[in-house]
Parts: structure tokens; C-alpha cells; sequence
């Protein structure tokens, strides 16, 4: 892996030692206050992480996809948007989710297996977690597509326009749906942003093996701007995120942003990463917390101060209780409430096929 | 009462859905100026503009998978694949994303997405254009597929599909685009529920259970039997997913009989589903097994030779024959 | 003899290839170093090289497409396909391209290619990882679909599918990757054939047709149900195309009745074409129609409720009893 | 459309005056009487073009899609190639199939639909045609992978090296195969030469709609490098297929050529372009004729004269006689003789269902 430099070719405002960095062509605008909250929710966020991931090893959830290390990446980005943008994940976007108002809980269902990804914490402008590899991409080019055919782009009132982000992850720019959404959204200047998380992995897959070039520089090739953003400095993430945002919702079409972060977790809970990558790289990454250099540089300009800390930690704490008290206690469903979801107008032959479930189930003396 | 072909329907159709509803959109390759290579979408661009009637790259996975966010963002979007064969680099889309957003949010989301696709042989076409895949789209949960065999059933139907909340796969039998009938525009609403099966022609002796192309073929033997003096009855499915169970059993319960055509290949085709269904039951109704007229276990073959594939008048009424004398 | 896990018996089989034919190759997401997420590939880039165990970009058309080529000029790919839900962005490759490559060609080309593709539900995983799609693959002409139940036909199946020249969908029952068995290491080659059925307990009153991961279930039901003094029989199919009518047909004529198992949706799933075929050849030896003991026609559902979606050894013996009460 | 320029972005080496033009970068080597075979290729291509497309009209061909105005592009690329280069096609690579030695009637066996693409002619270097837009692309990914474990790339002696040349239309471009396909071959340094015919339309639709900057940035998104080249200038094609394929075969990956040229016929017989162009473009193109100014050139060099010239049309009058003629008598198939030809292994169900197609025809008195 070759490590980028802070330079034209890698957005960096705030360096990992928690130090401002200044540069003519993005600026993050954002009070010191606003990155306090930004600081509460990456580690809100990990919390839920940690607090998923323990509920994981404990046997309530299935699966759970980390995104431990990743939370100024979805911060960052989560927080420059509004109405009327929508926001399109893939999986490990709990960050996202968060400032998006999602009931962690919500999230856990998913991955405990009582549902599919019917949260009803969801707003509309969320669209739900995504597991096919890429796929959600082209749908948001089509929910930009709506946007523009809605009037909400380009107009001379600019609050009133709206872009699509949608985020995705290293690997998944391999994917040909991928490459169809950036071709589809360049050929319409639809007003969408490719957030890009280039975690360095895809499961156990090196970057490398997906593009031997900086990937943000494949979206020159369909001719729009690729933005390489140091992803675990939420400044320079926010000020990359909002000048894509602008654009797009002028109505200058997409851009695409890698935001190049590390995955500190394993890819799942089912994953075991000392198969494929050494401490050494951890170790290195440690080194760039997105939470530490932050942190570092609030405490430094003293806008946060061991009351703040301690009181975010106790936030922490609450959640991570409701979360373990709350997951066991998620509502089991029955099978036979899914037989009337699969379409708005239910066929005859699903009614009888519930019926027939219900029936059977019945005849058990107990309960099985 | 208008005298036009299934083409002609099809574009009124979409032309009077259009123009109630100003969510419907179409996309596609050449759908715009051309007019769709089979000019079924003619006139339309110029009428509505092309935001709404959008000329897409060449991609059908892209083609179906905006349609899809369109969808979600309360767009009515009418998707068209330019032949059969072009549908499968579209599939994952189709099967596991446009099928399951409702299902995946518990009714929260719909995907109100119709796919046409013309489809089936008989054109003397080149490979990859004479493709009859309804099978992998009536397997798949979570999508309706539907046929019209007729123009007006072609100017309703795709009106009811639109219409429908949930995504539709709408195969247009290409061989009868040019063929011919009556529609009557004036009409308010369809008479026939777009999930119905209809009982094109009333006979005793067995079941023709058909759909698409292969109704014509199908009321073509029919007539022949007639004036051999049987009598067959001929049900046009129109859905394939859901199939009007109701319709098709009740048939079979009077006749006793049952032989399903179809041009797609024979194993898991739809003649299949039915047989099950049917045994299941009429078990003890049946006078002889339901029989399948259906193409081979074959690659759709060179148009020199498509005539022997396609199920044909003989070949229906060879099988009504070895069926009767069970 | 030697007791393993079929994903060992896999691991083995796939070694065991590699060794006999520097032609065969692996390629596929994560299958190297990682050894692929079940470990069915464990070891074998160490052994054998990068460039004979390919760790491919995250593209499943590529992956399948890139094999056509490799196969076309003699190799003999093996891809894997992480998940069955990932199998649809392949589909073009794997339906329309690898399928017919010989036809296309009048025998002059062939594509020795197999896709591994685990698949099946009751793991408890979320959505699109325990999906049967068996059914699109055993409708395409050109393909041929195998799987496994036991880690000793896993071990020579995998084997027998490399050595075939035409493509092969081999499916592998996921939920039975850590079921043991004996295999035998030392023996030279395979007793059955790659596209034979095998009757794996005998009996009298009704057959069982099944495959995979529901052989298991299904030999439970007719254990139980031998206890209850009926004698059930049970076949797995082992291959799903082309099916061993032969083997499938005698036992129902000897039995008089048929329950078909599968996960996968019930509507045109392999129990339709079984019971189609069934009703065709054995009409006047059913006692019964045959039965199905299916998923619902339904996308597969959230983990806590899968076991109410799959069929599972009451739902085999309740339709036995409905069969046997007929 | 932009007219491009002669220049660093557009490899010209013949105007369309038929004048040469000097670079520094590329030039071509080949001596004029090779050049002037080329003319003969172009000719004969061209001849059984528009017979192919009479003997549409007449009835005798279902379809056919002309290559009309292409023909420097497909010389050009196709005589540069030598053995163990692999070519695969798309479906309009009439003159690149003649260079590969296929009899064009065998050609016509698939638009007359008396076969599929078995033509007795094709060499094993030649795939067959293919119909479904850019699947072939990851096809030849795979075979230039086979030639890399071949040991038939970056050997020492750079006669044993070989490439894959695969052809595929500006409209493949927006297909998730040919990304992925450029993808492949960019991870696996495969050598594959990815020869885009931008003849500006994908049936009606024009190349703006596939892309918004030329194609042949394409590449540099994944990371090697892709060059425009005049389409219509045999000399210029040479060249640069000759340096791309060298680079492949030294083992230094993928290029991507993009031929720029047009489409002067219909996409295919059942097209018409008047709905969708119009004849002024046409008529600036032809004045471009990639026939014309090779002829133009040769013949102020004084590499052909009129007894030259002469003996070619009479050639390719008795090619055009030799297609007409063999046409109506190709052998029509059997359904019966397909049945064996799916599977490698063929099952016995479908051997059944050849007998019982057999038994069934057989009961008809006379043929049907
Ligand atoms: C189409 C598809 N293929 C394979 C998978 C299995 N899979 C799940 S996550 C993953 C890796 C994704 O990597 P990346 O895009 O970098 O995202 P990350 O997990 O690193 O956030 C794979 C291969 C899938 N979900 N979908
Ligand atoms: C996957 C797929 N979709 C659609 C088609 C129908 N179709 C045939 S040719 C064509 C246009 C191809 O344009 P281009 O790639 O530029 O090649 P050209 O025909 O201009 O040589 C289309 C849309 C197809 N053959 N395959
Ligand atoms: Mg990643
Ligand atoms: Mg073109």
C-alpha cells in the first residue's frame, strides 16, 4: 500500500496528530462546536459498534459488519447534508445511520435476524442497508434522476436543490453496476455523490487487486472529478463532501469520493482478518484514529473539556445498555406476517400458502 | 371499435397511461427518436419530451436498476429491453433488487416498475432475439409477469401494469406485433382484472392452456379440431405469475383434459408448474396426464430450422390426439 | 476410509483434481489466501500458486466471464461464487454465454467450466445468503446442474464435474459444509456416475425426491417414520440436470407415490418438472398426486423465521401422511 | 459532434486527401505495396459487404449489418496480427474475419440462419462472432489470461509472445462487462488489445449518450493507457495496434484503442438511419472514405496503376458472383442434427426428444 501525502492528490485538513492543515482549495467552515457534536457522534457510533459487535460474540446477532475506524468518513459526510438529500447506504454504514436519526435498535433487528431492513426509526431520505455488492448504486442515480425530474436541481434558489450520496466501498468499484451508475450519472448529470469508502479491503481482497491506480481517479474516465479525502479527518471529509454536494445539486452532475480510511475491525463478525493482514498495518492505522486527532484538537482549542468527556461517556454507556437490554427484547416475528409483504397486491396462491403454514403450525399441540 | 395491430396497441397504451399520469416515464435503448427498434414507443418522445421519454445507454443492468431508484422515489418508470435475450445482464435488478424492496421493508417501499420485453421465435431472427424467459421471472418472489396475446388485451394490460404496485415483467409476443385487431379506445377501464386467465374459446373434450404467441397457434388448432369434430377449449393465461388457478382448474374439471404450449424449453418451463398444480388438484379428474407442447431442451436453434422447434397447429393437435386416446 | 466434513471432502477433491490436471484453476472472490469464507479452498494457493488460485476482483460477471476464456483455450476453471445470492450479476455469463458456446459453435468449442456456488438456507445469515436457485440453472439448455449431499459424493462429484466438458453448476448445501462423513481417499475413481440418482434408503409406501441439503432431512423423516412402521424411500436426485428419470420413475412405480423436497419457492421449482414428469410417465401407478414439500413462494425470509420457511423432517412426514391417505 | 483534430489526442498518419502525415510518436513501416494490399482488403471487405447487403433485400439473408466505412479500422488492426494473437470479434468485423481467413460465405450462414457461427473456415484464433453487446470483452480477459500461463507473454524472444485483440462498439462501452473487463485486465496486466470501433452510434443513439468525453479516456480511469486513432486511416491503425499489441505482449498490460470512424450504412438491414441522422453528416464522411484516400495515396505514389486497379474489381466481381451464387445453395440444416450439439455429454432426454421429433415428422406424409 502506498500511502498518500497530504498534497493535490489527498484532501487533508486535520493531520493524525490532530493539527489543522491549510490548503487553498477546501476549507472546513464548520465552528468548533459543530465538530464537538461531530466528535459525540463518531463515538456514539463506535460505541454501537462495540456494543453490536460484543451482542454478536454473545450469540443475539447473527453477523455484525464493524465500522470501527471508519467513523469520520460517515460523519463527516453525514452531517454536511439536508433536505432534500437522500442518502443511499451499503452495510457498514451505522455512522450514517446515526445522523440520519436511525434507531440503532432498528439496525440490530437486521442483523438478529427478527427483520429484513424495515426500521421503523427509517426516514424517507435513508433508503434501507443494501448487501448486494454495489447494486445500490444504480438506484441512486435513479433517485437523482427523480430529484432533477422533481425540479429540486439547478435551481436559482439554492436550498431548495438536493443530490443523492450514495456509499459503497473499495471493492465494490470492481462491480459492473458500479460502473453503469458512474456512466449512467455522467451521461445524465445527475446530481449524485459516490461516497467511497476505501477501507484497503474487500473482505480479504487488497486494494490493490481491485485497481492499480488511486481509485478516485476512475471517474476522470467517464469524465467527472475524483476527490481522494483523508477519510479519518472529518474536516476535510465534511469540506470534500459539501463541495461535491453543491455541485451536484447545481446541477454540474456527479462526483465521485474516496475516502481512504481503514477498517480496524474484521470485515464481519464471521471474519477472521489475521488470515490476511499483519498487526503491523493495524498498528499503523491506530496511529490515525479519526476519533484521537480529533479529540486532540478539540481539547487543544478548548472546546471540550473532561465535563464534556465525561458526560459523552456516560451518553456512551447509556446507549450501549439500552442497546444490550434492548436487543434481546426485540419483538420476535412469525413467519406468517411475511407472506402479505412480498407485494402490494398479494396473490391467492400466497393466501393459501399462509393459510396452509398457519394451519400446520396450529395442529403442533405446542408451539415448536 | 379500432381495427390496429398489437404494436399499435401497445403505443396507444402507453400514450393514454402517459397522459394520465405525468409519474410514467419510459427508458430505454432507442426507445426515443427511433421509436423502439420494433417502433412500439413511436412518437412518444416527441410527444412527451425526452425527460420522460429517455433514450438510455447501452446497459440494461443501468436501465433497470434507475428505473428502480426512480421507482422508489415515486416515479412510475416503463422500462423497456430491446429483445428476450438482452434481459439476463439486467437480472440481478430484476431478481433480487426490483423483487424485493417491499418485502425487504415490510410494505414500507414499492417498486411500481414495468419491464417490457418482447419475446419468443418465429421472426427468422438471429440468435439472443427469439427468447422465451418467463420461467426465471415466474420463479422469482416478489415479481408478476404477464402476457397479452391480442391488441386490445395489449392496450389494457399494459395500462393495468403500469397501474400495479408492484413490478411487472410484461412479455410482448414480438410474432404477433403486426397481427391485427379490435380496441376499443373509448372504453373507461379494462373489463378483465390484469391477473385473470380468460376462456378464449369454450369447448368439452380438453384444456388448451396457452399464452402469448402461442393463443393463436393454439385457437388456429382449435378451429381445426372443430371441424374434425372436437371440441377443444382455449385458455389464454395473460398471467403467468399469479396464474389464475381458478380458471384453469375449473377447465380442466369440465374436460378432463389438459395439453400446455409454450415456445420455451420444456423442462421447468410453465407447462410444468401447471402439470403440478393440475395433479395435485384433479387428481382424480384427469383422464389422461397433462401433456406439454412446448420447445426442446435446446438453445433457441437457427431460423432455418425454427418452424420444427416452435410449437405448431400439428403439434398441438398431435398431442390433443395422444391425450384423448389415453 | 477417512472421516471429514464435506468442505473438507471438497478441499480434497479440488486438491486432488488440481494434482492430476495442471489445467484445472480456482479462481474466485477471497478463495486465496483466506482460503475462501467457508475454507473450502484452504491451502490451496499455497500449494499450487497464485496463478492457479486466482483471487478475482469483486465482480462475479468478470469471474465467470474471464473462465469462459480461460476455458475456450483449454483450461478448466473452477470459479467460486461466495454466496448463491451473488450468482445474478453472472447471470448473462453463465446462461447466455457459457451455455452455449458449444452450440453456437456445432461442437467445435466447449467450456469445461464449473461454478461452485454454496446455496441453501438454515444458517441463520441475513438476506441473500441462503437462497436456492437451482431452478433458473436446471431451465438452461447448456447446463448442467449438480449437488452434493455427503462429503464422499462431494469429494468424487467435484472431481467428476472438473473431468465433464460441459459447464456444470455445482451446488454445494452450505448448511451441511460441517457434516461428516467417510470418504475414501485411496479409491481411483467414482461408482456412480456424475448425472446419476441414488436411492439412499430403500422402502415401499412413497418415495422422497430430494437433493442436497434436504437428503439429510429427508432420511430423518423416513427413520422416524420406519419407528411408526412405514417404510419410505428415498432418492437423491444428486444431479438436476439432467435429471435420472430412470432411477426416479422405477421408484415411484415401485412405491406408487412421490413427495419432492427442495428449499427453493415452490412455484416452478424442481418438484414442478418432477411432478410433471411423474404424472406424464406413471399416470395409471400413482396412488397419489405428487406432493410438494417446498419454501414458500416467498423471498427467503429474516433468519428468526427460516425454520418455519424450510422444509423440515414434520413437514416431509405430514406430507407423506397426506400422500399415504389419499 | 466534435470533430477531432489531427494532433497529440487523434493519430493520424493519412488525411483524408490521402496526404501522409509525420509524427513523432507513431509512424507506420509498412512499405506501399503492403499498403496496397491493404487497398485490396478494403476493397474486397467493402464488395462483400454490399453484396451481403443486396442478398438481404433479395430475401436470401435475414439480416445482415454492414461494415461500410469501417474498413481501415479493421484492416488496419487485423493485419498487424500474427500467430499466437487471439481475435475476437463482435459482429461486424467482416474485413477482420476476411484478414483471418474466413470464407465469407460461411459468414453468411449465420445471417441466412442455416447455422449458428460454426463456420468451417474460422481458425482457432478467430472466436466466433458475438451478439450479446460486450460480453465477449471478459471472454478475452480470460483467453490473454490463458496465453499469461501459457508462458506465450514478456518472453525474451518477442517472436513467441502473443496478445488478444478483442472488438466490441462504442455502445459496449456502457456495459458493466466491458468495465469489468477492462478492470480484469488492468489487475491481471493481461494482454489484451481493446479495439473500440466508435463508428458514433449504437443503433440510433450517439456516442454523447454513452459518453461525455472521448472514449478512449475510458482507460486511464483503470489505470493504462488508451489512445483515439483515425479510424479511417489504415496506415494509423497499423501503427498504433502494432505498438499496443507489443506493449501487451512484452507483458505490460491492456490499451485501449479507440478507432474513430462511421457507420456509413444502416446499424443492420432492418434499420433506418434517415430516423435518427442526417445526410449531411453522412456526406461529411464520406468525404473522409477510409478507401478513397488509401487509394489516393497509393496511386500518387505510383504503388498501383489502372491495370492494377482493374484486376482488383474484377476479383472482387467474382467474389461478389461466388457469394450470390453460393448463398442460395449453403446446405439447410435439420432440426434433428442440434440436438446433439448442446452438450458435450448429451443428455438422454434430449435424445429422446430428437427421436420423438424424428418419429413425429416422419408420420407426415411429405415434408413439410
Ligand atoms: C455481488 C456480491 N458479491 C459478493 C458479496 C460478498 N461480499 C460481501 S462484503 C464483500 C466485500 C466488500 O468489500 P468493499 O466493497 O470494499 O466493502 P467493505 O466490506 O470493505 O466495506 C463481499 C465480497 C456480496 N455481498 N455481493
Ligand atoms: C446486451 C445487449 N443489449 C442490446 C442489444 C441490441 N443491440 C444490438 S447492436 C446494438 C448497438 C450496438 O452499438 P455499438 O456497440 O456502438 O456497436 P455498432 O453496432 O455500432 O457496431 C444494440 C443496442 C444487444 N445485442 N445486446
Ligand atoms: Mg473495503
Ligand atoms: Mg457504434
Amino acid at each position: 500500500m502506498i500511502e498518500p501525502e497530504a498534497g493535490p492528490d489527498f484532501v487533508q485538513l486535520l493531520d493524525a496528530g490532530g493539527n489543522r492543515v491549510e490548503r487553498t482549495d477546501f476549507s472546513c467552515t464548520a465552528p468548533d462546536v459543530e465538530l464537538a457534536t461531530d466528535l459525540r457522534d463518531m463515538v456514539l457510533t463506535r460505541r454501537i459498534d462495540s456494543e453490536a459487535t460484543a451482542l454478536q460474540r454473545k450469540g443475539e446477532l447473527g453477523l455484525w459488519p464493524p465500522s470501527l475506524g471508519q467513523e469520520a468518513a460517515q460523519i463527516g459526510s453525514a452531517r454536511v447534508l439536508r433536505d432534500p438529500d437522500v442518502i443511499v447506504p451499503s452495510y457498514r454504514e451505522h455512522g450514517v445511520a446515526w445522523c440520519a436519526g436511525i434507531d440503532p435498535l432498528d439496525l440490530l433487528t437486521t442483523f438478529r435476524g427478527t427483520g429484513m431492513t424495515d426500521w421503523p426509526s427509517r426516514p424517507d431520505t435513508f433508503h434501507p442497508y443494501s448487501f448486494v455488492i454495489g447494486a445500490q448504486t444504480l438506484h441512486a442515480v435513479g433517485m437523482a434522476m427523480a430529484l432533477q425530474r422533481d425540479g429540486l436541481v439547478g435551481n436559482d434558489d439554492a436550498a431548495t436543490n438536493g443530490a443523492v450520496v450514495v456509499y459503497f466501498g473499495d471493492g465494490a468499484t470492481s462491480q459492473g453496476d458500479v460502473n453503469e451508475a458512474f456512466l449512467f450519472a455522467a451521461s445524465y448529470a445527475a446530481p449524485v455523490v459516490f461516497f467511497c469508502q476505501n477501507n484497503q479491503y474487500a473482505i480479504s481482497e487488497p486494494i490493490e487487486l481491485q485497481s492499480r491506480i488511486p481509485l478516485y481517479r476512475r471517474a476522470a474516465g467517464y469524465g467527472f472529478p475524483g476527490v481522494r479525502v483523508d477519510g479519518n479527518d472529518v474536516l476535510a471529509v465534511r469540506a470534500v463532501t459539501e463541495w461535491a454536494l453543491d455541485r451536484a445539486r447545481r446541477g454540474d452532475g456527479p462526483v465521485l469520493i474516496e475516502a481512504y480510511t481503514y477498517r480496524m475491525g474484521a470485515h464481519t463478525t464471521s471474519d477472521d482478518p489475521t488470515k490476511y493482514r499483519q498487526n503491523e498495518e493495524l498498528d499503523a492505522w491506530r496511529a490515525k484514529d479519526p476519533i484521537a486527532r480529533l479529540r486532540a484538537y478539540l481539547e487543544r482549542a478548548g472546546a471540550i473539556d473532561q465535563a464534556w468527556t465525561d458526560a459523552l461517556d456516560a451518553e456512551a454507556e447509556a446507549l450501549a445498555v439500552r442497546l444490550r437490554e434492548g436487543c434481546v427484547r426485540l419483538p420476535e416475528p412469525e413467519l406468517s406476517d411475511f407472506f402479505t409483504q412480498a407485494y402490494a397486491d398479494t396473490p391467492e396462491l400466497l393466501l393459501a400458502q399462509r393459510d396452509a403454514h398457519q394451519a400446520y403450525e396450529a395442529a403442533f399441540e405446542e408451539p415448536r | 371499435m379500432t381495427t390496429m395491430t398489437m404494436a399499435k396497441a401497445l403505443n396507444a397504451g402507453l400514450r393514454r397511461a402517459m397522459g394520465a399520469e405525468p409519474k410514467v416515464l419510459l427508458a430505454g435503448e432507442d426507445i426515443g427518436k427511433l421509436g423502439g427498434v420494433f417502433r412500439v414507443t413511436e412518437g412518444l418522445q416527441a410527444e412527451f419530451g425526452p425527460d420522460r421519454v429517455i433514450d438510455s445507454p447501452l446497459a440494461e443492468a443501468g436501465i433497470v436498476g434507475t428505473a428502480v431508484g426512480l421507482a422508489l422515489r415515486g416515479y412510475r418508470p416503463v422500462v423497456e429491453i430491446q429483445f428476450d435475450g438482452f434481459v439476463y445482464p439486467a437480472f440481478d435488478q430484476l431478481v433480487s433488487q426490483a423483487s424485493r424492496l417491499r418485502f425487504r421493508t415490510a410494505g414500507k417501499l414499492g417498486v411500481p416498475l414495468v419491464v417490457r420485453i418482447p419475446y419468443g421465435g418465429g421472426i427468422g431472427a438471429i440468435e439472443h432475439h427469439s427468447e422465451s424467459p418467463e420461467t426465471y421471472f415466474a420463479h422469482t418472489p416478489g415479481l408478476k409477469v404477464v402476457t397479452p396475446a391480442s391488441p386490445s388485451d395489449a392496450y389494457w394490460m399494459i395500462q393495468q401494469a403500469i397501474a400495479a404496485d408492484d413490478p411487472v415483467v410484461f412479455l410482448e409476443p414480438k410474432r404477433r406485433y403486426h397481427d391485427k385487431g379490435e380496441v376499443d379506445l373509448d372504453q373507461q377501464s379494462a373489463e378483465l382484472s390484469l391477473f385473470s386467465a380468460r376462456v378464449v374459446k369454450p369447448g368439452t373434450e380438453a384444456t388448451l392452456l396457452c399464452y402469448g404467441p402461442m393463443v393463436r397457434t393454439c385457437l388456429e388448432a382449435a378451429m381445426v379440431a372443430e371441424q374434425e369434430g372436437r371440441s377443444l377449449e382455449v385458455v389464454d393465461l395473460r398471467s403467468l405469475s399469479p396464474v389464475d388457478d381458478a380458471v384453469v382448474l375449473a377447465s380442466v374439471r369440465r374436460t378432463g383434459r389438459a395439453v400446455v404450449v409454450h415456445e420455451a424449453a420444456r423442462t421447468l418451463g410453465l407447462g410444468a408448474e401447471l402439470a403440478a398444480r393440475i395433479q395435485e388438484q384433479c387428481f382424480y379428474e384427469l383422464d389422461a396426464p397433462v401433456l406439454r407442447v412446448t420447445g426442446y431442451d435446446l438453445p433457441y436453434p437457427p431460423s432455418r430450422v425454427e418452424d420444427g422447434y416452435l410449437p405448431d397447429l400439428d403439434r398441438v393437435l398431435d398431442a390433443v390426439d395422444r391425450s384423448l386416446r389415453w
